[in-house]
């Protein structure tokens, strides 16, 4: 029998790092994106984990605000991503080669 | 304590922040003023007004706010009179056609995150601070919505949001290890500094310094040129100033091997960006390469305690520095092109005072006199020398060795531009540079000089609250 | 019994977080993705977090989601209609994670951390509303702006991206 | 008063030779006006040194002082200096007369008498050193002359470089010998203490001695030497400059140590035996002069050495006169037949002959010089030769070891040796009838010609040294010279009588060899193989390239045949590998020291590319970068935790 | 008036170069004249200096500098770090004094050699004159960091002389000598600092200890703080050698370059080759005794123990500076090429001096630098002489050039036996200064062995060698030139290049018949650093 502590942190770490699996090998910028939101819920899921027994349930606040983060950070693709698209007509990220290296 | 008074107790608190409020209702305002379509030369004056009203209303004052999510200290007051100031000589720069409303409030907005970051005694606002600075970074970095701007800004932001999300691991692990999101409780434990290391990720993303510096070139390449000279400034400096927060309230619990490590990085960050910079054609990313190898001369600044004065002049003379540099090459800039070095070749005949202010930049940014950017060097090497002999560290030797290194192979690139307006023949090229702009270069480039004759000037700017 | 739910949801998350991984249909990916979050929602719930779980369903399942639906439809298709993507990498990636969980292993999970357990508190809401306007409302100023910032810079983005 | 004396002996020909520069239409009467107040002025300053120094100190670096001093043999050696330099400025107007360069000529002449003069004045080492230098400059000035044939400037190079090894070894020595605790005066100088170091002392010093005086193995620069004009030879090549050396050999006498001496001494006699021999070969009427020139300057080495210094001084003066003498009759000689056929001068006695039917007073001149030099009875040379020579044989009395009497043997011998090539010389120029084709009989008007030789011969008539021809007492120069009373034994005369017997055996060889085919062409010169050998000075130039490159000693004997311009491989040999070495050093600086540079250069560029391309197209390489950072970042921490 | 004197030595020239801001370009003459007369004013100045100079000042190195100026310049409180004291800090002795009157004279001598110069000659005098100011600064400062600011003051003008107004491969040569060093002064650089944090004093008042740059202070034992990096009893080792004469290392090998000794020797004939000739002067007759001076102020007087322990070694970089710059001289086509070799040839001798511990070797070393700024100056406008005339300076293309060019040649045969060591002419005195030295100090107490003498000898013919080859080769003989265009303007000197020549040979002469004129008020300085560098020397 895990400590529930323990095992959220486990199922934290493994978010992230799926989410870092993701991130790189995926070729598509929508997927990386996905990869970035399970990353940032592995995070979530530790402070949720921590903040259980934290009478001031900073962690939770503190999720709340990576909640909204998210969100506007995927506006923030979205828009991104529409240019990239109108550019390149893919969302291959490598088919971005513009620039120099 | 009472909800009512600690509600009272924050309404005090509102005017300790005066320069940031300043800046977020400016900005604001600013908006507004250009859905009014108020025409871009007045927008742009509006935004200095706020800009010089948020200089002038910096409150120097120390102590812990907000419920202590807020610090204000010596290097808080600053940085509130400093950044403003550096966006105001991004203001400065040449009129493109990419600019509007919402450009200078993107601006602003990085600006507010930046002073944020440095004001920040909470992981929590720490990290909002960064997410505003970077968001809206994205969104500038991708202002020319060209094919190369959108990548730019599209590798930008992933590689963003991918060190952001580590560096939130890293603040719940920490958050994990001491119960608090302050920084005064971090204390020392193995959870406490893996936490602490996946958190500083993120932070050296910011301040750009190996093996976050990745992103530096592309982006910088693709940026127009003054969000460009505003990234490597503001939210560079903003981003230091929180890591000298954060150091100094970690300092002591992991220090030998935070000390190395942090050297190791430094000198990291020195060495690849000196070596990557050197064959680098395109002005801006050899500018952004030589920015990356000064985080590593600033990073050790942070770490030690007992040079703020260092850092708040090695600070000050980077930020000067790097604007003129990059207002020197957005004014050589062909619309939509970037600078190529030998864009520049044979300009030294018919503008010898360009050519000077070149030299000007490019000799503060090796580090030599009679500028600045020696002095800061300077103090930066005497400072290592102590640390190396109260420690009598092989990393704080090897520190300065590779910075005097970096220092002489920095000269083969820099001074690449300098070498190519007036060495190389070449009577085709022509510029349009207006008076206003010469004007500003040789105040900067004069300023630069002039702060290596006196640096006592320093004393007056930003002086310290207990010096 | 929580346990057995805490199983349960870790299970749905091992699931489909290894399904994301390999699929290479973007439209699967979302769901799973769906999936998984919820599984999170109820994580939350079982670390008595219920008000960020209301969240997190709120603004992922209302948001995020249908971003990334929007966003599927930028993407190239394959002639059968299906959103496929590839990969590559696999294996720096693989090592790269391997590494990482490895490492969190041997210093998160391994690490000791305090006796704690887990408290029942009610009132959270009211709780969180308090520091909301106490502790942290500079926090909630903030992204109240950031999200104006976002808000401005995304639309003038994308007007740009129609109109240049 | 004397001061003043001195410093205008001193600077006059310097100021003369300005002075000639300034006006050159009148140089050569202005230098000769100025030298001959010099003499003057040398004669007079005698009265002033009777038996004791004249010094003149002065401080020339800070605690560094030095001084000039006269006493009674450098105030001789100053007066025959300015005599003979004054006779070679008059003689040099009827020589140079159609010369466009007469004006820097004088001011090269005056430079090197004023020279001259300072090397007889300096008291201090360094002093000496110094105008020993300025001597071998100014000689380099004169040789290189008539500078437009590069033959004569490849000669003037070569001659000063020689000498300029020897000085520099001689200079290592006087520093040497200043570090050992000695003031550097010449007029206190004491014995060194015997260790290694005096030793070595004793060798750089002897060196530079040697190669002034060109001595044995340096001796081949004298007749390189000789490109210069003719009466500058006579000056400095047989009166005065070579003198220095043996001038210096008597200062530092005190010096050397005894077993020094000895091997001085044999240098000099084989000097003087090898020169002779190699005089009896040569055709060229300046080389045999020249050779024979190293040939005396040996035997005064010798003298020196044996202890018989004030012979060995005294052959030096009457040396510098008959030589001079006989220097200026060839020139005389060399300036009437080119003037007769300008087209192709020559030197070359084979195609001389006859000559004393148009030159009469230069033939009279020269036998009275020749006389003097092979040491015939009633002419100075003998006096000053046999002097050497009875005090070779008292050295050689005191030694125990019976090879001892070589020396003095050999001496005697190479009396012979003289008086065969100096008779065979005597036939072949002036005896017989003219060789070449036809001569017009020219007079010879200009006293300015005559004059400086005839005076020149007339002092090498024994009278004015010794009233007897074969003893008694001194004479005024002898008693200025500082001449020890003469040797005395049972046995002195025997060998004077040898020694003239001797003479008169070579005079007489080189009639029956030259004197009777007289009006036919000469054949049979040098046709043997041994006389070829003989000629080009045994090969010794030769021989020392064979120690560098033995197969080359084959091929220069067999190239020596058409090759008859005697050249010098020996310093040649240093030259070309020097010049090969500092070739190597130069591609050595160029690809290693600065391709090590360039290497560095180059390797931070390359890394500088490797960085460069480090950063990748693919942003999911970025990911990997830093994430791969971190993790090697944290994994340092949990070993280092 | 007297006390500023020191000051309007240095900055009379950059006034000069502000006042040329006020002209338009195209006002060449007056803009030369302008030049002319700033620096003829710097060298009255500098007149009146030997002229009220007392050579037997001070009994004590530290206290032997007069004139002294020192103003606090930069007094800045860096909070814990210390407050960060600088002084404008000026004084002269013996040693310096003749080095900025020959500084002062070059600077007029090659206001005239540019004369003739056309293109953009407004840039080119004020950073002529910046040059000058910098050059002189360093002879003069006292205090560290003033030195080392205008030791690399030197360099940016320095950089663009040369790579604006140079040969065809002047930017390479350009950058090749910027580097080069540049990497030396950073050596300096970090010393300096080192040096800094090591010296001080505790102020009573605040019980601080007070840092400075004070180069007196520096050189002074009592100075340093007890415990600290450079300290006597310093613990501290790098790679297994002390610090301190780690310190002292990184110092020499940073003026080293600059005189330059021979691994670091390559810039030098390229920045010769390629530089205008006045440029090539001030670079050779000026910019090389920089690295001598800071060996003689700053490295032996601060490092006395750890220069004597090294003394040997770097006199076998004398000796092979000279020898390896001989041989070099030897093989070169290009006569200023030739003459840049020479010049590291006979830098080598300052070494010897300086290892030789000895009053002579010391002031034959400092008078090789004065000779030899003469010297070398003369031999690049020789070479200037030709390439004005021609635009060409090879060896083979030039033949008994003596006949033609007689005054040239006169001049061209006493400057180079002077650099050959022809004694009577300056460049004899240093050399038998520092022989002397050298064989004194081995037959007293062994510090250097006779070899090194012996050797440098040798590099004595050598240099005899080339220089006689060269006269033989261009001057002797037929006349000659390769191209019949030159035919024409082979001319002899013209009376300005005759001022410039007699001002020179003047000197030259002057000074190898009586070295005494300088050596007089420079040995009181060399005696006292000697005493005070040698007062480690321990007979055994």
């Amino acid at each position: 029998m895990l400590d529930p502590i323990i095992f959220g942190l486990m199922i934290g770490a493994f978010l992230f790092c799926t989410g870092i699996l993701i991130v790189i090998i995926k070729k598509n910028a929508i997927f990386v994106m996905i990869g970035i939101e399970l990353m940032l819920n592995g995070a979530n899921v530790n402070f949720v984990v921590f903040s259980g027994s934290d009478p001031n349930i900073q962690g939770q606040l503190m999720g709340i605000f990576v909640v909204v983060l998210a969100a506007a950070e995927s506006v923030v693709a979205l828009a991104i991503m529409l240019n990239i698209f109108r550019h390149f007509q893919t969302l291959d990220l490598n088919s971005l080669k513009k620039l120099k290296h | 304590m009472k909800i009512n008074e600690q509600l009272i107790e924050i309404q005090e608190h509102f005017g300790v922040i005066s320069s940031e409020i300043i800046l977020i209702i400016g900005s604001i305002i600013l908006l507004i003023l250009g859905i009014l379509r108020l025409p871009l030369f007045w927008i742009k004056v509006f935004a200095a007004v706020v800009l010089l009203g948020s200089f002038l209303f910096a409150q120097q004052v120390s102590g812990f706010f907000f419920t202590r999510t807020i610090i204000r200290d010596d290097l808080s007051y600053l940085m509130t009179q400093l950044l403003p100031l550096v966006t105001l000589g991004v203001l400065c720069f040449k009129r493109q056609t990419y600019q509007s409303y919402e450009f200078y409030f993107l601006l602003m907005s990085v600006l507010i995150g930046s002073l944020f970051m440095v004001g920040s005694h909470n992981l929590l606002i720490l990290y909002l601070a960064i997410e505003l600075t970077s968001y809206a970074s994205y969104l500038l970095t991708g202002f020319h919505f060209n094919e190369k701007g959108s990548e730019a800004a599209m590798k930008y932001l992933l590689f963003g949001g991918v060190s952001s999300a580590v560096m939130l691991f890293g603040i719940s692990l920490l958050y994990g290890a001491h119960d608090s999101l302050y920084f005064d409780t971090l204390k020392f434990s193995l959870l406490g500094a893996t936490g602490l290391f996946f958190f500083l990720s993120g932070l050296f993303f910011k301040t750009s310094i190996v093996p976050f510096h990745i992103w530096v070139p592309a982006t910088y390449e693709g940026a127009p040129t003054d969000a460009v000279a505003f990234f490597s400034t503001v939210p560079k400096i903003g981003g230091f100033a929180a890591l000298y927060h954060v150091f100094k309230w970690t300092n002591g619990l992991f220090n030998p091997f935070l000390e190395q490590l942090i050297l190791l990085l430094a000198i990291l960050s020195i060495v690849w960006g000196t070596l990557a910079a050197l064959r680098q054609t395109d002005v801006k990313r050899m500018l952004s390469l030589g920015a990356v190898a000064h985080s590593g001369f600033i990073l050790p600044l942070c770490f030690v305690m007992d040079t703020y004065s260092i850092f708040k002049y090695y600070v000050i003379i980077y930020a000067l520095m790097n604007i003129l540099a990059f207002l020197f090459v957005q004014l050589h800039e062909k619309k939509g092109k970037n600078l190529l070095i030998s864009d520049v070749s044979g300009l030294g005949i018919k503008f010898p005072l360009l050519g000077v202010i070149s030299v000007v930049w490019a000799v503060a940014l090796v580090g030599l006199p009679p500028t600045g950017g020696f002095m800061a060097k300077f103090f930066l090497f005497s400072s290592a020398w102590q640390h190396y002999e109260s420690m009598d560290s092989i990393y704080w030797l090897t520190f300065i060795f590779a910075g005097v290194l970096s220092s002489a192979a920095s000269l083969y690139f820099y001074l690449r531009v300098p070498y190519f307006y007036f060495f190389k023949e070449d009577q085709s090229k022509k510029i349009k540079i207006s008076k206003r702009h010469f004007l500003i270069l040789t105040l900067l480039a004069f300023t630069l000089i002039l702060l290596f004759i006196q640096p006592n000037i320093f004393d007056r700017f930003a002086p310290m609250i207990n010096p | 019994m929580i346990e057995v739910w805490m199983y349960f949801f870790g299970l749905l998350i091992l699931v489909s977080g290894i399904t994301l991984i390999f699929t290479e249909n973007l439209i699967y990916a979302a769901f799973l993705l769906a999936l998984c979050l919820l599984s999170i929602v109820g994580f939350y719930i079982i670390y008595n977090a219920s008000f960020l779980a209301v969240i997190q369903i709120l603004i992922y399942a209302g948001g995020i989601l249908i971003l990334i639906a929007f966003g599927i439809m930028l993407t190239k298709r394959s002639p059968e209609g299906k959103v496929i993507v590839g990969y590559h990498l696999l294996f720096f990636g693989f090592l790269v994670t391997l590494g990482m969980i490895l490492l969190i292993y041997a210093l998160v999970v391994s690490s000791t951390i305090g006796p704690r357990e887990i408290l029942q508190t009610t009132g959270q809401a009211r709780e969180i509303g308090i520091r909301f306007l106490t502790q942290y409302i500079l926090a909630f100023e903030l992204i109240a702006f950031l999200l104006l910032v976002v808000l401005v810079g995304a639309s003038y983005s994308g007007k740009k991206s129609q109109h240049a | 008063m004397e001061d003043y004396l001195l410093a205008f002996i001193l600077l006059l020909p310097l100021l003369g030779g300005i002075m000639a520069y300034t006006f050159p239409s009148k140089s050569g009467i202005i230098a000769s006006i100025f030298l001959s107040i010099t003499t003057i002025l040398a004669g007079y300053h005698l009265n002033f040194v009777e038996g004791k120094l004249w010094i003149f100190q002065f401080e020339w670096l800070p605690g560094f002082v030095m001084s000039f001093a006269v006493d009674r043999s450098s105030a001789v050696l100053i007066l025959m200096v300015s005599l003979i330099s004054f006779l070679v400025h008059l003689f040099s107007i009827f020589y140079l007369s159609g010369d466009g360069y007469k004006d820097r000529y004088y001011l090269k002449l005056g430079f090197f008498t004023f020279s001259m003069l300072g090397l007889l004045m300096s008291d201090h080492l360094i002093l000496l050193f110094i105008f020993w230098e300025l001597v071998g400059f100014s000689s380099y000035m004169l040789i290189i002359f008539w500078f437009q044939d590069v033959k004569n400037a490849i000669a003037g190079r070569i001659a000063f470089m020689t000498n300029r090894i020897a000085d520099l070894i001689l200079f290592m020595g006087l520093l040497m010998l200043l570090g050992s605790g000695n003031d550097g005066f010449l007029s206190s100088l004491g014995p060194l203490p015997q260790n290694d170091s005096s030793t070595a002392i004793g060798i750089c010093l002897l060196i530079g001695i040697l190669g002034k005086s060109a001595q044995f193995p340096f001796f081949t620069w004298l007749p390189r030497a000789m490109v210069g004009p003719t009466p500058v030879s006579a000056l400095i090549h047989a009166a005065t400059m070579v003198a220095a050396g043996v001038y210096l050999l008597f200062r530092l006498f005190i010096v050397f140590d005894p077993y020094l001496l000895d091997w001085i001494a044999s240098l000099g006699i084989i000097t003087a035996f090898l020169g002779a021999l190699i005089a009896a070969c040569q055709t060229d009427m300046k080389a045999v002069l020249a050779y024979s020139t190293i040939s005396q300057l040996g035997y005064m080495v010798m003298g020196m050495s044996v202890g018989a210094y004030d012979m060995a001084l005294f052959h030096l003066w009457t040396h510098a006169f008959f030589k001079a003498g006989l220097f200026l009759c060839a020139g005389s000689v060399m300036h009437y037949l080119s003037i007769q056929n300008p087209a192709d001068p020559t030197q070359d006695m084979r195609r001389m002959g006859g000559l004393k039917g148009y030159l009469p007073i230069t033939f009279w001149s020269y036998l009275v010089c020749m006389m003097a030099l092979v040491g015939l009875p009633f002419f100075s040379g003998f006096i000053s030769k046999e002097g050497i020579t009875l005090g070779a044989f008292s050295w050689a009395m005191q030694r125990e070891n019976g090879l001892a009497f070589a020396l003095p043997m050999t001496a005697l011998g190479i009396s012979f040796i003289t008086a065969y090539y100096m008779g065979k010389q005597l036939i072949l120029v002036f005896l017989g009838s003219y060789r070449g084709e036809k001569l017009l009989k020219m007079p010879q008007k200009s006293w300015i010609e005559r004059a400086p030789i005839l005076v020149l011969a007339i002092l090498s008539f024994g009278i004015f040294y010794r009233i007897h021809p074969l003893g008694g007492d001194l004479s005024f120069l002898e008693y200025w010279l500082g001449t020890q009373p003469k040797v005395e034994g049972n046995w002195v005369t025997p060998i004077m009588g040898s020694s003239i017997l001797l003479v008169l055996l070579g005079l007489g060889f080189s009639y029956w060899k030259y004197g009777r085919q007289g009006m036919r062409e000469v054949k049979s010169f040098n046709s043997s193989r041994l006389s070829i050998f003989v000629q080009n000075g045994f090969y010794l130039d030769k021989f020392y390239m064979g120690i560098l490159v033995p197969s080359f000693d084959w091929l220069a004997f067999k190239t020596s045949k058409v090759d008859t311009v005697l050249i010098n491989p020996f310093f040649n040999k240093i030259a070309i590998s020097t010049v090969v070495l500092s070739k190597v050093t130069d591609l050595f600086d160029r690809l290693i020291v600065d391709g090590l540079i360039s290497l560095i250069k180059s390797v931070v560029q390359i890394l500088g590319s490797m960085f460069t391309k480090f950063h990748p197209t693919r942003v999911q390489m970025h990911f990997v970068s830093a994430i791969v950072g971190l993790v090697i970042i944290l994994v340092w921490l949990k070993f280092a935790l | 008036m007297s006390s500023y004197l020191l000051s309007l030595i240095i900055w009379m020239p950059l006034l000069g170069a502000f006042t040329l801001l006020f002209f338009n370009e195209r006002q060449t003459s007056g803009i030369k004249i302008v030049a002319l007369i700033f620096s003829l004013i710097q060298l009255l100045f500098s007149i009146g200096l030997v002229w009220r100079f007392d050579p037997n000042y001070g009994d004590h190195l530290l206290t032997s500098f007069q004139f002294v100026e020192k103003v606090s310049w930069i007094s800045m409180s860096l909070g814990s770090f210390g407050s960060f004291n600088i002084d404008y800090h000026l004084g002269v002795d013996g040693i310096s004094l003749w080095l900025v009157v020959l500084s002062s004279l070059i600077t007029v001598l090659g206001v005239l050699a540019s004369w003739k110069l056309k293109q953009q000659v407004r840039s080119y005098f004020m950073l002529y004159l910046l040059l000058s100011t910098s050059i002189v600064g360093c002879f003069l400062a006292l205090d560290f960091f003033l030195f080392y600011l205008f030791f690399e003051l030197v360099l940016l003008p320095m950089f663009f002389l040369i790579g604006l107004w140079g040969g065809p491969r002047r930017s390479y040569a350009s950058i090749k000598f910027f580097i080069y060093t540049l990497v030396g002064s950073l050596l300096i650089l970090v010393v300096m600092i080192a040096l800094y944090l090591s010296v001080g004093v505790l102020d009573p008042s605040s019980e601080m200890m007070i840092h400075s740059f004070n180069l007196l202070h520096m050189m002074d034992s009592n100075y340093f703080i007890e415990g600290s990096s450079l300290a006597k009893d310093s613990v501290l080792t790098f790679m297994g050698m002390p610090l301190r004469a780690v310190a002292f290392l990184a110092l020499f090998l940073g003026f080293a370059i600059k005189l330059p000794i021979v691994p670091f020797h390559t810039w030098l004939p390229d920045a010769h080759v390629e530089a205008a000739t006045p440029i090539s002067v001030i670079l050779a007759a000026l910019l090389l005794k920089l690295g001598g001076y800071g060996l003689f102020r700053i490295v032996f007087s601060i490092f006395p123990d750890a220069a004597l322990h090294f003394g040997y070694y770097i006199a076998i970089f004398g000796v092979l500076a000279i020898i390896y710059g001989g041989l070099n001289a030897m093989t070169q086509n290009d006569l200023k090429r030739m003459i840049a070799y020479s010049s590291i040839s006979h830098m080598g001798f300052v070494l010897i001096g300086l290892g030789s511990f000895t009053v002579e070797g010391a002031a034959g070393g400092m008078f090789q630098m004065i000779a030899h700024g003469f010297i070398s100056a003369a031999l690049f406008l020789i070479v200037g002489v030709l390439y004005d005339r021609t635009q060409n300076r090879k060896i083979e293309n030039f033949s008994g050039l003596a006949t033609k060019l007689p005054g040239y040649s006169f001049v061209v045969m006493i400057v180079f036996f002077a650099s050959l060591g022809l004694p009577g002419l300056a460049g004899f005195v240093g050399e038998l200064l520092v022989l002397m030295g050298a064989f004194n100090v081995s037959a007293v107490d062994g510090m250097l062995p006779n070899w090194i003498g012996i050797v440098a000898v040798i590099g004595l013919l050598i240099t005899a060698a080339y220089y006689l080859w060269t006269i033989q080769r261009m001057f002797l003989g037929k006349y000659w030139v390769r191209e019949y265009s030159w035919e024409p303007k082979m001319k002899d000197l013209e009376i300005r290049e005759w001022l410039i020549f007699t001002l020179l040979i003047l000197g030259i002469v002057v000074l190898g018949m009586y070295p005494k004129i300088i050596l007089d008020t420079m040995n009181h300085s060399i005696e006292l650093f000697i005493a005070h560098v040698g007062d480690l020397k321990i007979k055994p």
